[in-house]
C-alpha cells in the first residue's frame, strides 16, 4: 500500500522540533478556534458562501426545470452530474486513509494531519452525495431507492451497481462521520477545559459528553479507534470500487473494465491527498502552525502522490494495451477517439496533470518547496477531474452506433452546480477550521518524545493492540 | 468546574426511550392513515342524483350489466346514459322530484355530472372485460354494491392490493354465469374445482401499465 | 386508460361522434352542421377536466403521491365522470371505431381506415381493400391527424380581414351569383387545384354551364402536369399512367422519386419491394437504376445510381434511346432520327450499353419511367420506349385521366395572372392552395390580386394568401366532410367525416356546388348524387361503399397499351435544346417537392417539422443541397449561408453538403420558410418559391453563388454518416448472396457461449419478436411518424434536437457506404427497442422500472422510474429517450384530443422507448380473454411501424408460434442480431440487405 | 473553594502528577493497595497503563462481531426476501434470487453495523455520555486535559479512609492532593 514507503525514516528523526511539548500542542492548536478569526479566513469563508449561493440558485433552478437545464443529451446520459460525483468521492478518501491506514502502519506522522484529512472526508462526501441526489428527473421520488414497504409492494432493484452505491456511500459517509467524531471527544474535553466564557464551556462541554479522560476509558476508546480504523480501510477500499461497478458492470466500450476498481481506488487517494496537501498548505500559512504540520509531513505526502500518480499513469497505460490486445473493434476505437477525437484536449489534460506533473517529487528540492507543491496538488485536482470526464462522457458520446454518436456541450447551470460545490465544501471547511481543533491535539501528545513512561516498553504485551498503536518506538 | 447539573447523565437514557417510543409512533402512524385502506376506503361522496344501488340492485334485483351494459366487452364500465334511466323512468316515478336532475338531462342533452367513486391512477390500465372474462366478480373489488344506498369505495384499489389477487386469484374467482352475483358462495364441489384453476394475474410492469 | 377513457367520453368526442354518425344514417343532419361545430365548440370548452388530465399524467400521480397525506384528511379531489345523455347505438365506450376514407395526395387517392375513440380520431391506417394502400399509408398521411387538430387551422370566415360568418358569406353569395347570371359569369375565375374528385369534377361542369363565360384555372406547384402533356403528345388524349412495378424485372428511373414523392409512392414502393423480396417463391430480384440530379429516397435504393443534373436528364434518355436502336434494334420509327448524335459527355459509356443490353434482355419485364419534374418531351420519349420494349400493357398501363385540365397546370395561372394584372377578373374563387405564395415568382400573383374586384380564399389556414383576399373560409379537413376520390386505378371511395368540422369550414365542393346554384350544396348530398350517377343505387349499397371504402366497380376506362404518335413525339424531342454544359459558374438549381412539406401545405405540423429528412437527417429546416466536390470548388460548408441568384431574383439559404448530389447541381426543397403558416411553421427553413418562374418551375440553370460568409445552425438527428466498417447494416451482393445465402451471420454472428446463470424460459405461451428486413426497407421515414401518432410521442423542437434530445422512439439510420463520397451507396437501418432477453438497461435500474415480460418484453413502468438515465447509458442501441424538459406541457386541447388514450403521456424526468406497441398487444389479449382463448392468432398484434410500412419492411407477432410470418422470417439466412456480440439477445432480428448489380457495370 | 463550603459531603481524592512515569508507579501503588473505585485520568492514553492498573482486555470486540454478524444476516435476508421472494421480477433475463449481486451491499451493511457497535458500544461500556461527574468540582481538574494526570479515588471504594487513602497518594509522590466534596442535598 502506498503508505508504507516513507516507514523506514520515520523513528531516526523526530517529526516535530524539542520545545514542542504537550502544553504547547493545546495551546497552539486551540489557540485557532479562541481567537479572532484572521482576514485569510474572513476572505475565503466569504467567497465560499458567495459560490454556496451559487449552488443554491442553480440547483433550485435545476430541480424547477428538469435535467434539460444541463447540457446532459443522449447519447452522453451522464456528464458532469456523476463527474463531480466521482471526483468529490475520490477526494473523500483521503481522510480515511490517512486515519485508518497509516493508522494500522503505526504511521506516527498522520498525527498532525488525520484531524484535518477526515474533516475534509466527511465535506467532500456530502458535496459528492449531492449529485447523485439531484441529478435524478424526478427527485421527489428518490426514495424509491431505498427499501422502503409501500403501498405499490415495489422493492429497489438490488442488482443496479447505482443501488450499491446508494449503500456504499452512505455507510461510507456514517462511518466516517462517526470516526471523526469519536476522535474528536477528548480534544472537545481539552476545548471545554480551557474554555472561559460559560456558553463556550457549555457547547464544548456538551460535545465532550462528560469525557474526564479516565483510563477506564481510554481502554474501550482505543479499542473502538482500532476497530473502526479495522473497519474503515476494506471499506475505504470498497467504496471506490463500488463507484466503479458503476462503469466496470456495464457493457459500454471504455467502461466494460476489470482494471477499474484498483485503478478507481489508485486515483482516489491520488486526488485526495492531493487536496489534502492543498489545503494543509494554505492553512498552515494562514495559522502559522509550521511546528505541528512540518515540511517533513507534506514531503510525505508528496512522496505518497508520487506513487499513486504513478499508479494512475499506469493504468492508462495498461487500459490502452488491453483495448489493443482484446481486438475488440469497438473498445479499441473508444480508446483512439479518447486519444485522437474531439475531446483529445480532455484527455491530454487529463495526462499531464496526473501523471506528468506529480513526477517532478522525484527531486528532493522540488518535493520539498512550497510553492512548487502547492501547485502541482492543485495541478492534479483539476486533472482528476478530467480524468473522469473523460472516463463518462468520452465513452458516452460515441459508443457503439455511430448513427447515434453525439457530443456533450456543458450549459451554465452545469457550470453553477460544479462551482457551487466548492462553495459548499469551503464553507463547511472554513468552519470546521474557525471552530474545531483542526489537529488531533491528544494523538499529537500521545506521540510526542517523552510523552510515555520510559520503563514500561517491555511488560505489557497484553495491552499491546491498544496502546502500541498509539505508542512510539523510542529511538 | 461542574458545568452541569446531576440530572444531565440521565439524558442519554431518555433520549433512547424518546427516540424509540416517537419513531415507533411516527411510523406506524404513517403506515396505517397514509395507506390506501384508510385514505381511500370509505369515500362515498354526494350524487347530483340519489341514485341508491340498494334499491335498484339489491331490492329491485336488477342485474348490474342492465346499466353498465358494456361492462364484458369494454374496459371501461360505462355509466348509463340518461337514456337508459329513461327507459324506466319515463314511466315509473315519472314526476318525482328526486330525478328532477335526470329529466333536465334528457331534456337539454346535458350529461348528469356524476362523481367518480372508485378511481386507479391514470396509468393504470384496468380492463375491466378481462377481469370478468376470468370470473372475478363485481363483488370482489366493489363490494356488497346491493346493500349501498350512496356508492361507497369498499377496497383500497392500490398495487399492493391488486397484486395480492393477481398473485392469487383463486379465493376471487367464480362460475362465470355468478359474476354480478353479490351473495354467491361456492358449493363444496364449486370450491374444489375453482381450486384447481390455475389462473394468474400479470405481475410483469406492461400487465397494468403502458 | 380507463379514467381517461371516460374523459374522451364528456370530451368534444361525444357529440362529434354521434353526429357524424348521425350523418350517415341521415342526409339531412347535414343541414346543422354549421350549429353542430357549435355544440362542438361547447363541448370542448366546458372539459378542463379532460386538459388537466391530459397534459401531464405523471405530474398528477407525482403530485398525488406526495400528497397522500393532505388526502388522507381531506379526501381527494372531485372528479366527474359525465356519460352520455342519449348513446349513439353502436358505441361502446373505451372500445375504438374503424371507419374507412380515403386522403388526396398529389393527384392520387390513397385509401384510409380511421381509429375513432368516441368520435374521436385518434389515428389513420391504410385501407388494405383498397389498391393504392394495400393497408399502408405514408408519412403525409400519418401526420394527418396531427393536421386534423391543429389548433391554427381558421376558425372563422374572415371578410376583409374582419371575422364574419358562414350567414354572412352565404348572403354575400347569393347577392353575387345574382348580377353573375345577368352576364353568364363573365369576370368569374374559379382557381383550384388539380383533383380526382368526381364530384369536384361534376361540380365543375355544373359551373361553366350555368355560367359559361366563367373560368376555371387549374394549379398546384407540383403536379404531374408535363406527364399529362406528354401523354397528350404521344398517345394524342390526355392518359393517366400506372406503372406495375411488380412485375418489372428492370427499372429505369429518370429523374423519378417513385418510391417517395411521386403519386401513388405507397403503391409503388409495395409493388417494387415485392420483386425484390428474396424469400419469395421466384427467388428473382429486380434491378434498379436511378439517373437523378438529387439523392433521392429512391436512388437511395437504386442498384446503380448515376448522379446527373436534371437539365441532363433529356440528353441521358435519348442516348440510351439511341443505344438501344443501334445496338439492339429496338424500334422507335420516326423518333429514332431525332435521339441521334446526342453528346454523351458526363455520362459513363457502361451507363448506356449496360443498362440498354439490360432492358433489351428484359423486353415486356423491363419499365423506364421519368420523373414529374422532366419536360413533356422525356416524358413521351419514355412511353414510346416502353411501347418499343413491349411494356406497355404489361408493366405501366394508360387510363382515361379524370381531370386533363392538370396538363395546363403553369400555363393555366399564368392565364390567369395576366387576366388579373390587365383587370380582367371580377371575382375570383381559390379552392385550397396558397397561389400568392407558391405561384411562379414572375407571375406576381400577390399584386395581381389587388387588382381582382372580389376574391374569396378557401383554405385550411390563415395563410399568405388569406392575408390578400376578401373573403377567407375555413376549409374543413379531410376527414371532416364529405367527398369523393377516384384512384388512377379507377377505384372510387367516398369520404365520410369523422367528427363534424372542429372550428366549422367548407370543403370545396360544397363551395363550388354553391356557386353553380346547387339547391343541395351540401357535401353529403352532393356526393350521394354523384353515387347514384355511378349506378350505386340504396341504402344498402351506399353503406357497404362506406364500409368497405372502395366501391366494387371501377370507373377509369382502362386504355391498355396506346400506339405512340412517333412523328409528335420525335416532333417534341427535337424542340429540346441542348442546355450549355454547367460549371463552377454556370450552376443548375433542381426544384423537388419535400418528403414532408411537400410543397408547404403541411408547413405546420410539428411532426413533420421535427421528422428528419429520409436523407440529410436534418430537422426543423431545408437547404440547398450541393455535392461535395461542387462545394470544394465553390469553397462551401455545410452550415455556410449563401445567396442564390438569377435574373434578379435571389434566395438566401443555408447549404448542406449532401453525398451524392449531381455537379454543379444544387438541390432545393419547397415548401419551407413559410411566412403565414401558423406558429409551428413560420420561419423554419428557406422559400424557394422565389427563384420559381413559369418559364422553368423545375430546374434551371445560369444560376449564380454567392456565400454569404455567415452560418446557420441545422438540427440533425444523425450527425456521423460512416458505419466506421462495423457490422450494423449488413449487406451484400446478389452473387455474393448465392453463394453464402447466410452472409450477415459471418459479420455479425450470435456468440455461443455457456450461460453463467440459469436462463429465463421463454419457450411457452406467445414470445413477441420483430422482424426488418434492411433489403425492402427503403427508408422512408413513415414508421417514425406512425410511431408517434400511436405512442403520444412528444416534439420537443429545433434546439432540443440539436442538443440531442430527439423523442423519436423509432428511427431509421442512414449509412452511407463507399469511398467516394461523391457517389455513395446508402444503408438505412431501422431501429427501436430491441427487446434483448438480456437487457442491459434493465440490470442496472436502481428502481426495478424497467423489466421483462414472460412474454419477453422490455417492459417499462413511466410511473416507477425516477429518471437516473443509467439505461440509456447502457443501451448498446441507443433506443432509450428521456425527457429532459416537460415536453407535454401545456399542449392544446384540440392536439390533446388526438393522443392515444391507451398510452400514458408521460412526464419530465421520466426514460421512455419503444414497447412494441404493448397496448395493442393488451387490447387483443383483452379480445382473447372475451373468446375464451389465451394463445394469440398470429396477425392478431400488429405494430404501428409494421401496419404503416408500404413495403412490409417489418414484420412482427410471435416467435413461439413456428407458422407465424415472423418466425418464418427468422428462419431464413439473412436473418442476424445487430450487436450480436454484445450478448444481449435482442427480439428484434434484421434481415441483411441484397443490392443487385448489373455484372457489366463496372464503374 | 468547595473546601470552605458548608455541609460537604466527600466525594473523591484527587492526586495530581506531572509526568507518564509519576502516575504510571503511582497507579501500581495504587493498585496493589487493593483499591477498586479509583481510576487514573490523563491528557492521552498512557502507555502501560492498564496494566499498572490492572485492568483486563476490553471486551469491544464482541459487540462489534455480534453487529457485524447481524448486518450481514439482514443484508442477506433483505435482499433475498424483496427480490426473489416477495415480488420477483425478471432483470435483465438473470435469476431474481441471484447472490453476486448481493454481495456489496452484504459487506456495506456488516461494516455499517460494526461501526455502531464500535462506537456506541464503546459509549455504553463506558457510561457516557456522563456530564456529570464528581471530579468536576475540582478546579484543578481541568488541566487532565491540557498536560497533567491524576487519581481519583472514590468514598464508595470499601478500602476508603479519609486520612489512610490521603497519606497513600502522598506517599506516592503526589503534586497535590485534594480531596472534592460535594454539597448535601
Amino acid at each position: 500500500m502506498s503508505a508504507d514507503s516513507p516507514i523506514a525514516e520515520i523513528g531516526e528523526t523526530p517529526l516535530v522540533p524539542a520545545h514542542v511539548t504537550a502544553a504547547f500542542v493545546s495551546d497552539e492548536v486551540s489557540r485557532v478556534t479562541e481567537q479572532k478569526a484572521p482576514v485569510g479566513w474572513w476572505m475565503v469563508f466569504g467567497v465560499a458562501l458567495m459560490f454556496l449561493g451559487v449552488l443554491l440558485v442553480s440547483v433550485g433552478y435545476l430541480v424547477w426545470n428538469g435535467i434539460g437545464s444541463w447540457g446532459n443529451n443522449s447519447p452522453a446520459a451522464w456528464a458532469w452530474d456523476i463527474t463531480n460525483f466521482v471526483w468529490w468521492i475520490g477526494i473523500g478518501h483521503a481522510g480515511t486513509l490517512i486515519s485508518a491506514v497509516l493508522f494500522l502502519f503505526r504511521q506516527k506522522w498522520r498525527t498532525s494531519v488525520n484531524r484535518f484529512a477526515e474533516a475534509m472526508t466527511i465535506f467532500a462526501v456530502i458535496c459528492a452525495l449531492l449529485y447523485p441526489t439531484i441529478h435524478v428527473g424526478r427527485i421527489w421520488f428518490l426514495y424509491w431507492a431505498l427499501p422502503i414497504p409501500n403501498q405499490m409492494g415495489m422493492w429497489p432493484n438490488f442488482k443496479s451497481p447505482l443501488l450499491w452505491d446508494v449503500f456504499a456511500v452512505s455507510t461510507y459517509f456514517t462511518v466516517s462521520l462517526l470516526f471523526w467524531f469519536v476522535g474528536l471527544i477528548p480534544d472537545f474535553a481539552t476545548l471545554r477545559d480551557r474554555a472561559k466564557n460559560v456558553v463556550r464551556k457549555k457547547v464544548y462541554g456538551a460535545l465532550a459528553l462528560g469525557w474526564r479522560g479516565s483510563n477506564r476509558h481510554w481502554r474501550h476508546y482505543e479499542r473502538a479507534y482500532l476497530i473502526l480504523a479495522a473497519l474503515s480501510t476494506p471499506l475505504v477500499l470498497s467504496v471506490h470500487s463500488v463507484v466503479s461497478f458503476d462503469f466496470a458492470t456495464s457493457v459500454m466500450p471504455g467502461w466494460h473494465t476489470t482494471i477499474f476498481p484498483p485503478y478507481f481506488v489508485a486515483g482516489a487517494v491520488f486526488s485526495g491527498f492531493a487536496m489534502v496537501s492543498t489545503l494543509m498548505i494554505i492553512c498552515r500559512q494562514v495559522y502559522g502552525l509550521k511546528d505541528i504540520m512540518t515540511m517533513k509531513h507534506l514531503e510525505l505526502m508528496n512522496k505518497i502522490m508520487l506513487v499513486t500518480g504513478s499508479l494512475v499513469g499506469y493504468a492508462y497505460s495498461m487500459e490502452f494495451f488491453i483495448a489493443w490486445y482484446s481486438g475488440n473493434e469497438y473498445e479499441r476505437y473508444v480508446f483512439i477517439n479518447r486519444a485522437t477525437g474531439p475531446y483529445a484536449w480532455a484527455y491530454w489534460t487529463m495526462v499531464t496533470c496526473n501523471v506528468v506533473s506529480p513526477q517532478l517529487f522525484w527531486w528532493k528540492r522540488l518535493r520539498t518547496s512550497i510553492p512548487v507543491m502547492f501547485a502541482v496538488s492543485i495541478l492534479i485536482n483539476i486533472g482528476m477531474w478530467f480524468e473522469r470526464f473523460v472516463i463518462i462522457v468520452t465513452t458516452l458520446h460515441r459508443d457503439y452506433l455511430p448513427s447515434s454518436w453525439g457530443m456533450f456541450h456543458p450549459t451554465l447551470v452545469d457550470i453553477g452546480c460544479y462551482t457551487g460545490s466548492l462553495g459548499l465544501f469551503f464553507t463547511l471547511f472554513s468552519l470546521f477550521i474557525r471552530w474545531l481543533p483542526m489537529i488531533a491535539m491528544f494523538e499529537v501528545k500521545a506521540a510526542l518524545p517523552g510523552a510515555q513512561p520510559s520503563h514500561h516498553a517491555a511488560h505489557d504485551e497484553h495491552a499491546e493492540p491498544a496502546h502500541g498503536a498509539l505508542a512510539v518506538k523510542e529511538a | 468546574m461542574q458545568i452541569f447539573p446531576r440530572s444531565l447523565n440521565y439524558l442519554p437514557l431518555v433520549a433512547a426511550l424518546g427516540v424509540a417510543v416517537l419513531g415507533g409512533g411516527v411510523t406506524t402512524g404513517i403506515w396505517y392513515y397514509f395507506s390506501p385502506k384508510n385514505t381511500q376506503v370509505g369515500y362515498a361522496p354526494e350524487q347530483p342524483i340519489h341514485y341508491s344501488h340498494k334499491l335498484h340492485a339489491g331490492e329491485l334485483g336488477m342485474d348490474c350489466r342492465y346499466c353498465h351494459a358494456n361492462i364484458e366487452r369494454s374496459q371501461e364500465a360505462m355509466i348509463p346514459p340518461t337514456q337508459a334511466c329513461m327507459g324506466c323512468h319515463a314511466v315509473v316515478k315519472k314526476d318525482s322530484p328526486k330525478l328532477a336532475a335526470l329529466r333536465d338531462s334528457w331534456k337539454t342533452g346535458k350529461p348528469v355530472e356524476w362523481v367518480r367513486v372508485h378511481r386507479v391512477a391514470d396509468y393504470v390500465f384496468f380492463d375491466h372485460s378481462v377481469h370478468l372474462a376470468a370470473g372475478v366478480g363485481c363483488v370482489s373489488c366493489h363490494g356488497r354494491i346491493d346493500q349501498m344506498d350512496v356508492v361507497r369505495q369498499d377496497q383500497p384499489l392500490n398495487m399492493v392490493w391488486c397484486l395480492e389477487c393477481h398473485r392469487n386469484p383463486n379465493p376471487n374467482l367464480r362460475p362465470k354465469d355468478q359474476i354480478t352475483n353479490m351473495t354467491w358462495k361456492p358449493s363444496a364441489e364449486e370450491a374444489t374445482q375453482l381450486a384447481e384453476v390455475k389462473l394468474r394475474g400479470p405481475q410483469h410492469c406492461s400487465g397494468c401499465h403502458r | 386508460m380507463s379514467t381517461a377513457g371516460n374523459k374522451q367520453e364528456t370530451s368534444s368526442g361525444k357529440r362529434l361522434f354521434w353526429r357524424s354518425l348521425e350523418q350517415k344514417a341521415d342526409p339531412q343532419a347535414q343541414h346543422e352542421e354549421a350549429k353542430a361545430s357549435d355544440v362542438v365548440k361547447q363541448t370542448i370548452s366546458h372539459d378542463e377536466l379532460f386538459t388537466l388530465r391530459r397534459r401531464n399524467f405523471l405530474g398528477l400521480s407525482g403530485a398525488m403521491a406526495a400528497l397522500v397525506g393532505v388526502e388522507g384528511c381531506v379526501r381527494r379531489p372531485v372528479e366527474n365522470i359525465m356519460p352520455y345523455a342519449d348513446m349513439p347505438e353502436y358505441i361502446n365506450p373505451g372500445v375504438p371505431l374503424h371507419y374507412a376514407t380515403a386522403t388526396q395526395r398529389n393527384g392520387e387517392a390513397l385509401g384510409l381506415v380511421v381509429t375513432t375513440f368516441e368520435g374521436r380520431p385518434t389515428k389513420i391506417e391504410g385501407n388494405p381493400d383498397h389498391p393504392t394502400s394495400l393497408g399502408a399509408t405514408d408519412l403525409l398521411a400519418q401526420a394527418g391527424i396531427l393536421e386534423l387538430y391543429d389548433p391554427e387551422r381558421s376558425h372563422a370566415p374572415t371578410h376583409k380581414g374582419v371575422a364574419a360568418s358562414f350567414a354572412d358569406f352565404d348572403a354575400f353569395v347569393a347577392t353575387k351569383l345574382a348580377e353573375l347570371q345577368k352576364n353568364g359569369g363573365s369576370g368569374l375565375r374559379v382557381l383550384a387545384q388539380p383533383t380526382n374528385s368526381p364530384t369536384f369534377v361534376r361540380m365543375r361542369a355544373a359551373l361553366l354551364a350555368k355560367l359559361p363565360q366563367a373560368r376555371v384555372h387549374t394549379y398546384a406547384p407540383v403536379s404531374q402536369s408535363q406527364v399529362l402533356e406528354s401523354t397528350r403528345i404521344a398517345f394524342g388524349q390526355p392518359t393517366s399512367v400506372l406503372h406495375d412495378f411488380s412485375q418489372a424485372k428492370v427499372v429505369v428511373a429518370l429523374d423519378s422519386d417513385f418510391m417517395m414523392t411521386e403519386p401513388g409512392s405507397v403503391r409503388s414502393a409495395r409493388q417494387f419491394a415485392s420483386a425484390r423480396d428474396m424469400e419469395s417463391a421466384s427467388g428473382t430480384m429486380n434491378r434498379l437504376y436511378a439517373v437523378e440530379p438529387l439523392f433521392s429516397v429512391t436512388g437511395s435504393n437504386a442498384d446503380h445510381r448515376l448522379r446527373l443534373p436534371a437539365q441532363d436528364i433529356a440528353r441521358y434518355a435519348r442516348a440510351l434511346a439511341a443505344e438501344l436502336i443501334s445496338a439492339h434494334g429496338v424500334q422507335l420509327g420516326a423518333i429514332a432520327p431525332a435521339v441521334q448524335g446526342v453528346a454523351t459527355d458526363g455520362i459513363p459509356e457502361h451507363w448506356l450499353k449496360a443498362v440498354a443490353s439490360d432492358l433489351a434482355a428484359n423486353t415486356g419485364r423491363s419499365l423506364v419511367v421519368a420523373g414529374a419534374r422532366q419536360p413533356a418531351a422525356v416524358h413521351a420519349l419514355v412511353h414510346a420506349l416502353n411501347r418499343a420494349l413491349g411494356n406497355a400493357g404489361k408493366t405501366v398501363t394508360y387510363g382515361e385521366a379524370l381531370d386533363p385540365t392538370e396538363a395546363d397546370n403553369f400555363a393555366s395561372i399564368a392565364a390567369l395572372a395576366s387576366d388579373m394584372a390587365a383587370g380582367k377578373v371580377d371575382t375570383l374563387v381559390i379552392l385550397g392552395g396558397n397561389p400568392a405564395h407558391d405561384a411562379p415568382a414572375d407571375l406576381h400573383f400577390g399584386d395581381a390580386l389587388a387588382k381582382v374586384g372580389t376574391s374569396i380564399h378557401v383554405s385550411s389556414h390563415d395563410e399568405e394568401t388569406a392575408a390578400l383576399t376578401t373573403w377567407h373560409l375555413p376549409r374543413a379537413h379531410e376527414l371532416e366532410t364529405w367527398g369523393d376520390l377516384q384512384a388512377s386505378t379507377g377505384h372510387y371511395t367516398v369520404q365520410q367525416p369523422m367528427l363534424a368540422p372542429l372550428w366549422g369550414g367548407r370543403s370545396d365542393i360544397e363551395v363550388l356546388g354553391q356557386l353553380a346554384g346547387e339547391p343541395a350544396w351540401r357535401g353529403h348530398d352532393l356526393v350521394q348524387a354523384t353515387v347514384t350517377g355511378r349506378g350505386i343505387n340504396g341504402e344498402l349499397a351506399w353503406r357497404q361503399l362506406l364500409h368497405k371504402g372502395v366501391a366494387e366497380q371501377t370507373f377509369a376506362r382502362v386504355l391498355g397499351a396506346l400506339e405512340v404518335r412517333d412523328g409528335e413525339v420525335a416532333g417534341a424531342l427535337r424542340k429540346l435544346t441542348d442546355a450549355p454544359a454547367l460549371s463552377a459558374s454556370n450552376l443548375e438549381v433542381v426544384f423537388a417537392a419535400d418528403a414532408k412539406m411537400f410543397d408547404g401545405r403541411y408547413a405546420n405540423s410539428t411532426w413533420l417539422l421535427e421528422l428528419p429528412d429520409p436523407q440529410t437527417r436534418i430537422t426543423w429546416d431545408n437547404a440547398a443541397l450541393i455535392g461535395p466536390s461542387t462545394a470544394k470548388e465553390l469553397g462551401l460548408k455545410s452550415g455556410d449561408m449563401v445567396r442564390l441568384s438569377k435574373d434578379g431574383a435571389s434566395v438566401d439559404i443555408v447549404t448542406w453538403v449532401q453525398p451524392g448530389q449531381a455537379p454543379n447541381s444544387i438541390g432545393l426543397t419547397l415548401g419551407w420558410g413559410r411566412k403565414k403558416a401558423g406558429s409551428n411553421g413560420n420561419g423554419h427553413g428557406f422559400d424557394v418559391y422565389p427563384l420559381r418562374t413559369t418559364a422553368a418551375p423545375h430546374f434551371t440553370a445560369g444560376v449564380a453563388v454567392q456565400k454569404l460568409g455567415v452560418t446557420y445552425p441545422l438540427s440533425q438527428v444523425q450527425e456521423h454518416d460512416s458505419m466506421e466498417g462495423r457490422p450494423l447494416a449488413i449487406d451484400a451482393t446478389l452473387s455474393e448472396y448465392k453463394e453464402k445465402p447466410n452472409f450477415p451471420e459471418f459479420k455479425s454472428p450470435d456468440p455461443q457461449f455457456a450461460p453463467l446463470w440459469k436462463m429465463q424460459d421463454y419457450s411457452k405461451g406467445n414470445q413477441w419478436g420483430m422482424n426488418v428486413d434492411l433489403n425492402t426497407c427503403n427508408g422512408c421515414n413513415a414508421c417514425v411518424i406512425a410511431c408517434q401518432a400511436e405512442n403520444n410521442v412528444p416534439v420537443v423542437g429545433k434546439e432540443q434536437v440539436a442538443r440531442g434530445r430527439s423523442m423519436h422512439w423509432f428511427r431509421i439510420d442512414r449509412y452511407y457506404v463507399g469511398d467516394n463520397e461523391d457517389t455513395p451507396e446508402v444503408a438505412f437501418q431501422p431501429v427501436g427497442c430491441q427487446h434483448c432477453e438480456e437487457a442491459p438497461c434493465e440490470n442496472v435500474c436502481p428502481v426495478a422500472a424497467t423489466s421483462h415480460s414472460p412474454e419477453g418484453l422490455n417492459d417499462i413502468a413511466y410511473n416507477r422510474c425516477i429518471g437516473t438515465r443509467y439505461c440509456m447509458n447502457n443501451c448498446p442501441y441507443k433506443v432509450r429517450r428521456f425527457n429532459f424538459l416537460n415536453f407535454n406541457q401545456d399542449i392544446p386541447e384540440t392536439l390533446q384530443m388526438q393522443k392515444n388514450p391507451n398510452v400514458t403521456v408521460r412526464f419530465r424526468g421520466v426514460v421512455e422507448k419503444c414497447t412494441y406497441c404493448v397496448q395493442r398487444i393488451q387490447k387483443a389479449k383483452s379480445t382473447a380473454k372475451q373468446e375464451g382463448r389465451h394463445w394469440l392468432r398470429d396477425g392478431e398484434v400488429v405494430s404501428a411501424c409494421q401496419q404503416v410500412c408500404p413495403t412490409q419492411a417489418i414484420t412482427f407477432g410471435d416467435i413461439n408460434n413456428p407458422k407465424s410470418v415472423v418466425s418464418t422470417k427468422r428462419r431464413t439466412d439473412r436473418n442476424y442480431a445487430l450487436l450480436a456480440e454484445v450478448g444481449a439477445r435482442p427480439r428484434t432480428r434484421f434481415l441483411g440487405k441484397i443490392r443487385n448489380p448489373n455484372p457489366e457495370m463496372k464503374s | 473553594m468547595s473546601e470552605q463550603a458548608t455541609s460537604k459531603r466527600p466525594v473523591v481524592y484527587l492526586a495530581e502528577y506531572d509526568s507518564p512515569d509519576a502516575i504510571i508507579h503511582a497507579a501500581e501503588g495504587v493498585r496493589d493497595a487493593g483499591y477498586e473505585k479509583w481510576d487514573v485520568h490523563s491528557p492521552y492514553p498512557v502507555h502501560g497503563m492498564d496494566a499498572a492498573m490492572g485492568l483486563p482486555d476490553s471486551g469491544l470486540g464482541w459487540i462489534v462481531l455480534l453487529c457485524g454478524l447481524t448486518g450481514v444476516t439482514a443484508a442477506v435476508v433483505m435482499i433475498q426476501w424483496m427480490n426473489g421472494i416477495d415480488y420477483p421480477l425478471v432483470i435483465g433475463g438473470k435469476p431474481p434470487d441471484a447472490i453476486p449481486s448481493m454481495v456489496p451491499i452484504m459487506f456495506e451493511l456488516t461494516v455499517l453495523l460494526s461501526a455502531f457497535g464500535a462506537v456506541f458500544g464503546m459509549l455504553g461500556l463506558n457510561a457516557l455520555p456522563r456530564h456529570h461527574h464528581p471530579v468536576f468540582y475540582s478546579d484543578r481538574f481541568e488541566a487532565f486535559s491540557h498536560d497533567k494526570f491524576f487519581i481519583s479515588i472514590e468514598v464508595e471504594d470499601k478500602k476508603f479512609d479519609k486520612e489512610k487513602t490521603k497519606q497513600l497518594l502522598e506517599s506516592l509522590h503526589s503534586t497535590h492532593v485534594e480531596l472534592v466534596e460535594e454539597e448535601v442535598a
